[in-house]
């Protein structure tokens, strides 16, 4: 096998190299089906609930998305005005670290009693977990933009707004994109979780009616589809990053 | 008439006991009420409370426990149980044959474990009263809900409490045989309390006592036709989460009409009645048990004004 | 009012601390060529940064068009020591940019997006960097690096020119090129440029005066009238004239580093 | 006020702003307490259960700082590999992905019926999900690293290890650090989802003791101390982080 | 066979792209020091590179020390045509960051730190840099950046100097206090030293041969023995046979950049 071949099937063999280990682990050691099913198991009951897992799939990925969608509005804006201003950075960073260290799924039943269950819920809670790594991430590529390169626009007589522009954000790319790769598991796990606790739809309601009833295969089977979607998602942005950031990644592809 | 909305919650997921209320949507009793209900799954009793009390949800169905709780706590009066569906409490303490507690007196000194919320956990002063039993007898394990079977499959704790129809299907899909396992239910051992009731926003009892009646009435037709035929009443749960084991649910519904619902009080007075004298001393016994500070009186927390006609509610 | 005026100006990097220039003043004259030489570490490129407003005096007054510095100005064009080229940007982008910020090329923007181009890549290829346009930085040579930052500098052409070493990385034939392509654009339009230099050759074949800085700190010692006449030709170097202005600011230089 | 004061002054000013907010907002609205409780019944709460709660808060810092540090090492150390190694890139990130996509509660019993309950399930919870954003920020800050740099050490005849020692791993620090941020806020959220889940000590526990007797003052107060705890720890990494990499914030205190 | 020899290299940075030098084929003896000049953008820089493994041939092949290059080599000191100074470093630190990588002072480290920060303080101060020692990078003027990475690459003590435009941003004084420093190294302790320059003089003043290249594509056009007798000092630069050489040097430039 070429190398560019192996590097390309190469996530592909680790996870079956993973899935190898776990099912021998699970036949080895026999370990129960209620704690820990085997592939297999989770393959098959994946495969029996096809239908509804699609189902429910679909509807965590839109309010992830959703969720997601805000986050990187609110962190991009949060990110900028903690990344520019001392005052808001020392006034605001403190209070969303205090606020980052606690559960959200703390908020969701308050959150349901002014929503209801259902999407609305979903889509603040994966909201709220996911904007934290994009504030610190475009705050942090912000204020390492090095002065040499700011004073080429400053001499122009530019504003503050053109330096953002043109100079600080396309600089702080490379942290904004390490964080929405971060940030989009958040927003799986945060609208899950929100589903688990006030949803008649979702994954996260899935697996809970799944758990109920000790069906931890198919609790598995959601687990792989959240997780298989959240790749898909990454392998998207990992697209973008490379078509933005490829002046940064530059001694990468060296030879 | 444009019919009614009703935002009803339940007090847990999408299970065989909710097959009622999920029959009494698809056959259109609720809209022949002139009702247009939207039922959403719960997270628990405290929650379901909390949801009709802040006006969220307009009924819902929830632990009489937690109602008595949640009045003590916040008086004031928002929400109001209208029909009691389980009669005794499904609360129990299980544990396997194996370890040998055979009697209540058998608990002393073992390792129990629940989740802080559980009914059992938080009636357990007044199992333990009934039974001669110091109320720190025993140690409590806090677990989350699914897990304390998994633990005492494994022997890593002697008992649980937990509702006796959930706990048992539980551990036996966990491979415990259903010979092995040992179930003390707080309604056999003297423990008065009741069950999961309908509960209704008393905002809504206000305003639009011919929603709440609708709705009760809706129900108890509902109900009568479930024990009638478990199995058809089933179909409609698997309906609404083609996830579910049907035979599962349908066991499971099957013992808890078993050991709630159908009790010789029910049998004598009718489905979703209470007997003044024993919800007194129930509401006594609970505020003991969960230490509250006050004792809310019964009319506060429950109206018999909605219940149907008694023939209606009579069941063989 | 001259154009630009220093008054007793001193910087301090740090507050407090070592001043970089000290008791700084000087004029320059409206549409004036004015070099600046001294020895490595003087003070050339604090003073360039002084002008252009990008750092504030930490005493006394900087006037540029008869106003005090007190942030950058619109209408310089500045050609910094080190290339500084955006990486994310292509060569041609890189020359561009100033056009999207400075007034009224920025509102022309959009329609004349084609002109803009135009302008960029003759520019581009009268520094002989024809072919670079859609490299990125990283992809040239020092030399042609800091030869896409002059045409950065001149592209909006900017009524005050400041050039830090421009031509410090370029071979002298590339260099001599250059010092006509400046004296031609200052001749047909005019406009007020300061160069800083270690080349006094370039000094004084471009500049109307010369200001030579001794270091620590930084402060003027010399300010000599190049008189020689315009336009001047390249020939001009092998002059008598010309040598007497180079030998005596190389003895000021001199002079200026053992003290 | 002097300006340094007030950008001093400035979280305090804005937490004592945002609980004016909140206490205006819960008589206004005349929110119950058993949804949101005012600030100062969270405060009386959080007075009258002192000892306990501070009891169930060391638990929980414990708990938290022992996922952190081995999120802190693994999170490095597979950062590193994933940034230096094409391979281990390809065939790594998106499995990290996919894994991070999967809310870590579910994790929780499992690993409950393995340890036993009580802390170690928290620790690992903690870890697993808060060594995630080490890793990318980590990657992110090496694969970035100008070639030119990277040159002068190569020059010299350097091996692997020593460009990464001298070079790459200073170059990444501001990627590190802001990663830290993020994850120590997360390895709080780990670890006190964790308590909830079984356990009978820590804010995780004190929290679902009090929510069960309908106590929300107790529970916000709970949520309190985890922010509190959490800004505290932030204070210490950004003391750290200005020691370490005020070179690439030199632009910021330009004045 | 001669230490550093080039055997019909090429180069393309991009695989199958523009080379940007071709053919190239030359010796270079040990202990010899050879000047390499040409026009801005022909492949001084890259040459470097490809003689200190940081690239690797397209075609050829690269000997030096009587191995084919295919890496890094650790005999090499390299000042590069940046300064690439690492900003995290101070001053000190930076020119003592090959004694942290080069054996056998690394082994020494722990040992020797004050020996090798005494010999680190002393180099700095014959650069001109002494009180800058504690400065980081940026507080640096250009012309001091450069000075710094020049002690960079000499700290070592390489067998192998690689200068590229090493002395671009000084002025012409401590321009020639660095020849001086640089001639008497090497009389002191021969190595073997390929520089890249602009500056003609330069190249005649310090190197033996004189290699001349033109650009698009990188060849060599001429390589010229420069026989002035050593030890060199600074007057000669004012004589007859020095000015031929930098005359015919000039030429050859000239002729190179109009082909
Ligand atoms: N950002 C800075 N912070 C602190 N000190 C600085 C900074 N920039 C320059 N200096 C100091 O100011 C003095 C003057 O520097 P400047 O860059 O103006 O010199 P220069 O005349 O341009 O020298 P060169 O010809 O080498 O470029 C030097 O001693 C330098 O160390
Ligand atoms: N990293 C790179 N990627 C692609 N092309 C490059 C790269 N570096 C240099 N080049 C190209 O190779 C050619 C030679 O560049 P090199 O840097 O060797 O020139 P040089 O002789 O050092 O010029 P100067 O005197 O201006 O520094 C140039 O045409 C340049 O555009
Ligand atoms: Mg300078
Ligand atoms: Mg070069």
């Amino acid at each position: 096998m070429p190398p560019s071949l192996i590097i390309r099937a190469a996530p592909v063999l680790l996870l079956l190299a993973l899935l190898g280990v776990w099912h021998l682990a699970c036949t080895a050691l026999a370990i129960p089906d209620f704690l820990l099913p085997s592939p297999m198991a989770v393959w098959h009951a994946g495969v029996d609930a096809f239908d509804p897992i699609m189902m429910h799939a679909q509807q965590t990925l839109l309010t992830t998305l959703g969720g997601f969608a805000l986050a990187v509005i609110v962190g991009l804006l949060l990110g900028i005005a903690v990344g520019i201003s001392p005052l808001i950075y020392r006034a605001c960073y403190p209070l969303m670290v205090g606020f980052n260290s606690i559960p959200k799924v703390a908020f969701v039943p308050v959150l349901v009693v002014w929503f209801g269950i259902g999407t609305i819920p979903a889509i603040i809670t994966a909201f709220l977990i996911s904007f934290f790594p994009i504030v610190v991430n475009v705050a942090t590529g912000l204020s390492t933009l090095e002065p040499e390169l700011e004073d080429v626009l400053r001499s122009l007589g530019a504003s503050r707004f053109d330096i953002l522009r043109k100079v600080a954000i396309p600089r702080a790319l490379p942290y904004f994109f390490a964080s929405l790769k971060v940030s989009i598991t958040l927003a799986f796990v945060g609208s899950v979780i929100a589903e688990t606790v006030a949803s008649n739809l979702g994954i996260g309601y899935l697996m809970m009616s799944a758990s109920s009833t000790m069906n931890m295969a198919l609790v598995f089977a959601g687990l792989a589809v959240i997780g298989a979607m959240g790749v898909v998602m990454y392998a998207f942005f990992s697209q973008a990053e490379q078509h933005f950031t490829a002046w940064a990644h530059r001694g990468t592809h060296a030879p | 008439a444009p019919a009614d909305k009703v935002r009803f919650t339940l007090d847990w997921r999408i299970e065989g006991p909710a097959a009622p209320f999920l029959l009494a949507r698809d056959k259109g009793y609720f809209a022949e009420e002139g009702l247009d209900v939207s039922i959403d799954v719960g997270t628990g009793s405290a929650g379901a409370v909390t949801r009709v009390a802040s006006g969220a949800y307009d009924i819902g169905f929830a632990d009489f426990n937690a109602l008595i709780e949640y009045e003590a706590k916040t008086p004031g009066s928002r929400v109001q149980g209208v029909y009691m569906v389980y009669n005794t409490t499904p609360a129990a303490v299980i544990s396997l044959k194996k370890t040998a507690i055979n009697r209540p007196a058998d608990l002393a000194g073992k390792t129990l474990a629940a989740p802080i919320f559980d009914a059992g956990r938080k009636g357990w002063p007044a199992f333990a009263k009934s039974n001669q039993l110091a109320p720190n007898a025993v140690t409590w394990q806090t677990v989350e809900p699914a897990l304390r079977e998994t633990l005492l499959a494994r022997g890593d704790v002697d008992a649980i409490t937990g509702f006796s129809f959930t706990s048992v299907l539980n551990l036996e899909s966990r491979g415990v045989k259903p010979d092995e396992i040992r179930v003390m239910p707080y309604a056999t051992h003297g423990v008065e309390a009741y069950g999961n009731t309908l509960i209704a926003s008393s905002a809504l009892i206000r305003d639009k006592p011919k929603v709440v009646a609708g709705f009760v009435r809706a129900f108890n037709r509902a109900l009568k036709e479930t024990l009638a035929n478990p199995e058809a009443a089933v179909t409609h749960v698997k309906r609404q989460d083609p996830l579910i084991n049907e035979a599962l649910e349908l066991r499971r519904l099957k013992l808890a009409l078993a050991a709630c619902v159908v009790t010789p009080e029910t049998r004598s007075a009718g489905l979703g009645a209470v007997n003044p004298e024993r919800m007194r001393r129930a509401i006594e016994e609970t505020s003991t048990a969960y230490g509250l500070s006050s004792t809310p009186a019964a009319e506060v927390l429950y109206t018999s004004a909605f219940l149907p006609p008694k023939p209606v509610r009579m069941i063989k | 009012m001259a154009f630009v005026q220093f008054e007793n100006v001193s910087l301090a990097y740090q507050p407090g601390g070592q001043t970089a220039i000290e008791n700084v003043s000087f004029k320059v004259d409206e549409n004036a060529f004015v070099a600046v030489v001294g020895p490595s570490g003087c003070g050339k490129s604090t003073l360039m940064k002084l002008v252009s407003g990008l750092k504030p005096a930490s005493e006394g007054y900087v006037y540029v068009g008869n106003r005090e510095v007190t942030g950058p100005l619109g209408i310089v064009g500045m050609a910094f020591q080190q290339a500084n080229l955006l990486p994310w940007r292509t060569t041609l982008q890189n020359v561009m940019l100033p056009l999207e910020i400075v007034e009224p090329f920025r509102s022309q923007q959009k329609r004349q997006r084609c002109e803009h181009e135009a302008m960029a890549r003759a520019l581009l290829a009268k520094v002989g960097l024809a072919g670079c346009e859609d490299k990125f930085p990283w992809e040239l040579s020092g030399g042609m690096q800091q030869r896409a930052s002059i045409c950065r500098a001149l592209i909006h052409k900017p009524r005050l020119l400041m050039l830090d070493e421009p031509f410090g990385a370029l071979d002298a034939f590339t260099r001599e090129e250059l010092w006509c392509l400046m004296r031609d654009l200052w001749q047909s339009e005019p406009f007020t440029a300061i160069l800083v230099t270690h080349d006094l050759r370039e000094a004084v074949f471009l500049a109307d005066r010369v200001i030579v800085m001794s270091p620590k700190p930084g402060r003027i010692i010399d300010d000599r009238l190049v008189d020689l006449p315009r336009p001047r030709p390249l020939e001009l170097c092998y002059s008598e004239a010309f040598a007497e202005h180079v030998h005596a600011l190389r003895c000021q230089i001199g002079h200026a580093r053992q003290s």
